[in-house]
């Protein structure tokens, strides 16, 4: 019998917020409970037996006798895991909140939200910007795409120029932190 | 016959031609841009030229290094497949000039069918319904204030040179007219370099479906029954398949031979579709547009009539006559396609990229799968996000979407996050099942565009969450020996940083 | 209907099964031994059942474990898939006895038609031609030698429990009558516990044709064409096809006649298979046996009559009248099937056993693929080597090869040894192509068991090799971050030892 | 450019001598070139493009234009190659090499030729064989198989027993080396 405990969050396909579980292991058989209400649902314990042969693959059945075909895989700090046709994307609570308190920190970044290409950037450098003004124009599978500023501030960098193509997550500008536009 | 023929294309669409390109003797010849170096659309093929780049511009809508790719592999013939330079007369005029056959219609043919206005004519001498529209006119036009008189609104405003929804808006209150026509004409200009617009009745909800032609250069042309492509997301087809629940054996001998009528007088020649807007209230249908090429979602009708379309495409544009007739046309149960895209159901169907970490496609009794994709393959931004499409045959509609619909639960795709999800609920949904619905189907029922786990289904994912969070992060076992002993390059042993991922029981 | 149906197979026909019974919306319940934990069957069922144990008889062929899984799990049939039980009548018996639906004719039929020489005089009763034998003799008996004396040599001595084989032997020479009868029945006595041997006469290099029956509950019985299985390996088949080229209309009518006529003898229920032996030359037939249960190749009956045979086993089993009539029995098209095993072709079919570092099977138009297996999975020394097979579907039979053949070129499994590049050869050779071939066919062309690699290719081969071994033996990508970065199972970055295997250019 | 050299065998699907090799590589071509007589065959040189994105996949050119698909993985010593849907196996020679003499010093062993079970095992160990003399029965894929010893000598070790299920490969039993026979 191996007990263990963790704190996790789903990212997809509903965000969810973290909840922490524990685990116990025996005999091929894994029993689940949530610990702490942080997680809704009326489910909140459950038991598998869990065979994996293949690396990333493996097969669970419930205490009913139901099968269910999952794997699983690492992309950068998410856990995808792919059940029955679906996919879940869960994080390590701890990793979260890592990124976050770091970001409050430093400077705020626009990102892209899709990939696509950036059709026209309306703001320079230096530039004071007010939340929700637009900042970058940019299209994507026959979309055009408005990002707007989450905050005002000052525009520390410009990353992107027009033309440019560019990937989900990627930066488009810098806004320089709080403290710095409040100075 | 040829003896070669460059594929002007890429994707599922491009290794799916080499197929029936190499079954019939004959050698592919696949085009590809950098970030398609090694792609299956290559492997498939026999013979290969990069072209340089990596932007569709660059590559695969370019021209000039196109024709030049045909001339160095010593190709007789190009085959466009869909999309890119599929339609363009000046790509099909090029190939003409350098003696290499264009699989497909007449350059002449894809201009005037490619101008909305031109191929209303044609219809309207042809005695196919069109929906009911004002000629070009400009903003302020009195023409333009008369026709929306009459017909009232919503109405719909178009460009003459349109397709792909550019140029086009839904008018919904007369004060908005002038100036949506403005707007139209300008994102019309800039697509397509022409900012003619003309105004058309606005057929709410209709359904869409589209009669598959074939014609051969002797004047023989037939129909090759229908295909229902109602269920859309942002205008674009993802679910199609044949026979069409909405239609009656009547309508669909009326509206096919609507669709050979208009061939016929369109002068066509090869493969192409003929698409009607359907009012399944009324029963009337409207021809909506054709399209010169070849079809996304051709294999559904392939499947009910045993055919090989794109064997076809070759034959005619090799002069052969069109041995079938229209009595030979006898379509066997039901065929459903669903797209599979790379792209969030969930999240307004923003396109997702990514490596294809597992790409396991379900096969059986049935199935047919056109992938352009592999395991271990990159997608990227740089093209359009749809990876395969799955088709399901039945000799029962019923029994076609539930294959279909248990393929897609066996569908294992990681990487990249993919609509299958959103395809399993439709195949799911009484509306759906029951051949009620519209092109409307996904804004009627949007439930079907969020997560529709259930509670128990979530705590399973999050119990194996913590278990594979537990595991060691394996190596391949393809890296391995069958010994279980990690080797480096040179066959001898090394050391293994993370534990064995074979054979292991829960801890 | 049935709602729960367990499986009681593996492999290949038990995904199929599995397959149809989601289609139908049956519950499917796979039992599995410990070498099969994971296995493909298991994960396309909907329950499942571990079987302590790992070799055939302590799993799939025990009975009681069997029974007692269906029972455990619910199920209200047992569907025994070919091979392992499914033709034993004590398997069927068991099932009717605790009230289980077992998928196949009844336990009758089975012993029946188990029993060579019972299941001739069924034939001979039905007015079949069968082949001319002796009745059940012991050596030395005058039966035996006046027998060899009227059809001469060589013979054939046979188990009369037999099958697969054993108990088999070819007679030669007068002076070896009577030890080869004493080896026959000494083997029939082990392999069958029944020593029982008869005469039959030798026909020499015959073509292997047999007849799909249906015959439901009610006393209807049809016949779904032939199935041409004439290229065999160690008397078992690895190629089949339908049509058979050895067809002539007329002849086809009256072997599927026979076939039904036999059925009937017999008061089949279900589907089976009626085997008979064609002289090519004479266009004679003789009846073979007919096998209770559903047979390996019956997918290419499935491509050219667009049926689920499986689907029509199930609806039978459960007291429904068989719905089709002879005269909507029209096949359209050409199917072909090749059985992919991993086996060495050029080591005397010697099987090969291992893990399965790649397996990507070929898809497409006209192509089905029924898999056992799936990339990393362990291939055993437990079971049948057979991995999938591969069928190929195109309105002509030349077509129909070639889009075969060049799945085949396409089909990237590794790990294991396969019979791939014999099956292409075959595919290739000149006299399968014009359809002239026997039982005989891998004997007479033993070329298609050696390697036919090109100077050309040895070299290519050579050269890659070279290539491949300056390669780092490089990490999965699934265990990859999709920026690169190597990361441990708590999502930190670690150590690569190997470089990265991601886009690399030659060097 | 890069310069290379190396000496293989061919393994599969037929076994053939070792050979010297070389190879240059430069801007995604690679000419590879025999190296000595030992080799058969008429063509002895070949320039290939070769790319490779994916782990163990990729695809080549030859100077004609023809586009082919490979794959490669170690399977333990052995480079197994797929190329255009057939297998051929490579090993290093020196791997190969390595292995043979080591054997020719200590005991020789009696392998199984392919998976299967013993039937039956009919020597002991200490028995005295001779060369040919049948000493293991198997069955595999519904044959026996008799397997018979290379040269005479003493069992030293059975390795295995009846009903048990073999690899490819695995040792049956072991015959004391030459010398000690010999004593």
């Amino acid at each position: 019998m191996t007990a263990n405990q963790g704190e996790m969050r789903e990212t997809y396909p509903d965000a969810g917020e973290a909840y922490r579980y524990r685990t116990e292991a025996a005999e091929g058989s894994l029993t689940f409970q949530l610990d702490g209400g942080v997680a809704e649902g009326s489910h909140t314990a459950i038991t598998l037996d869990i065979e994996s042969r293949e690396a990333g693959e493996g097969l669970c059945r419930t205490e009913s006798g139901r099968t269910h075909h999952f794997a699983w895989a690492w992309v950068g700090p998410e856990l995808h895991l792919w059940l029955d046709g679906a996919l879940h994307v869960f994080q390590r609570a701890e990793t979260r909140r890592r990124g976050r308190a770091a970001g409050a920190e430093a400077s705020e970044d626009v990102l892209a939200p899709m990939p696509g290409a950036v059709l026209e950037v309306l703001v320079a450098e230096g530039d004071r910007v007010e939340r929700n003004q637009t900042v970058v124009l940019m299209e994507s599978m026959k979309m055009e795409l408005v990002i707007t500023a989450s905050r005002s501030g000052v525009v520390r960098r410009v990353a992107v120029e027009a033309g440019q193509q560019v990937d989900r997550g990627m930066r488009l500008l810098e806004l320089a932190p709080e403290s710095d536009a409040a100075d | 016959m040829f003896s070669k023929v460059l594929v002007a294309n890429r994707g599922e669409i491009a290794v799916r031609i080499n197929q029936t390109l190499r079954a019939m003797g004959l050698a592919p010849v696949a085009v590809y841009s950098e970030p398609d170096a090694g792609a299956p659309h290559v492997n498939t093929a026999e013979q290969s030229v990069a072209l340089p780049g990596s932007t569709a511009e660059d590559t695969y809508l370019n021209i000039a290094k196109l024709v030049q790719a045909a001339r160095d592999s010593g190709a007789d013939a190009i085959h466009p497949g869909y999309g890119f330079l599929s339609e363009n007369p000046k790509f099909a005029r090029a190939c003409q000039d350098v003696g290499i056959t264009f699989i497909g219609p007449t350059p002449e043919s894809m201009a005037l069918l490619g101008d909305k206005l031109r191929s209303k004519d044609i219809a309207i001498a042809a005695g196919v319904p069109t929906v009911p529209s004002a000629p070009v006119c400009q903003p302020g036009d009195p023409a333009a204030a008369e026709f929306a008189e009459q017909w009232g609104f919503p109405l719909m405003v178009k460009a003459a040179a349109g397709g792909g929804g550019r140029g086009m808006r839904l008018v919904n209150r007369r004060q908005d007219l002038d100036g949506d026509m403005e707007q139209a004409s300008r994102e019309a200009q800039a697509a397509f370099g022409d900012g003619r617009v003309f105004l058309e009745r606005y057929i709410a909800n209709p359904r869409h479906v589209e009669f598959q032609v074939l014609a051969d250069a002797h004047g023989h042309t037939i129909h090759l029954g229908e295909r229902e492509c109602s269920v859309q997301r942002r205008h674009q087809k993802i679910i199609e398949e044949t026979p069409s629940p909405a239609l009656t054996p009547e309508l669909r001998q009326r509206m096919g031979n609507a669709a050979v009528a208009l061939a016929r007088q369109a002068g066509y020649v090869n493969a192409g579709t003929v698409e009607f807007l359907l009012d399944p209230r009324s029963g009337d249908f409207y021809f909506l547009e054709m399209n010169a090429r070849l079809q996304v979602e051709h294999p559904v009708t392939e499947a009910v009539l045993g055919l090989d379309l794109v064997e076809w495409q070759l034959r005619i544009a090799n002069g052969e006559p069109l041995t079938l007739q229209q009595a030979d046309i006898a379509p066997r149960g039901h065929a459903v396609e669903c797209r599979i895209y790379a792209e969030d159901p969930y999240r307004d169907f923003v396109p997702s990229t990514g490596t294809l970490l597992r790409w396991r496609p379900p096969s059986g009794p049935g199935l047919r799968l056109d992938s352009g994709v592999g395991e271990g393959r990159g997608v990227s931004i740089y093209y359009d996000p749809m990876l395969a499409k799955l088709i399901a045959w039945a000799h029962t509609r019923e029994l076609s979407l539930r294959r279909m619909e248990v393929a897609l639960s066996q569908f294992l795709a990681m990487g990249v996050i993919t609509n299958i999800p959103l395809l399993r609920a439709v195949m799911q949904h009484a509306q759906f099942r029951r051949g009620e619905y519209d092109t409307g189907f996904l804004e009627w029922n949007p439930a079907v565009t969020r997560s529709a786990a259930s509670d128990e289904t979530r705590t399973m994912a999050r119990a194996l969450a913590a278990w594979a969070a537990q595991q060691p992060v394996g190596m391949d076992s393809r890296f391995r020996g069958n010994d279980g002993v990690f080797r480096g390059s040179d066959g001898q042993e090394s050391v293994n940083p993370w534990r064995s991922a074979g054979q292991r029981r829960l801890p």
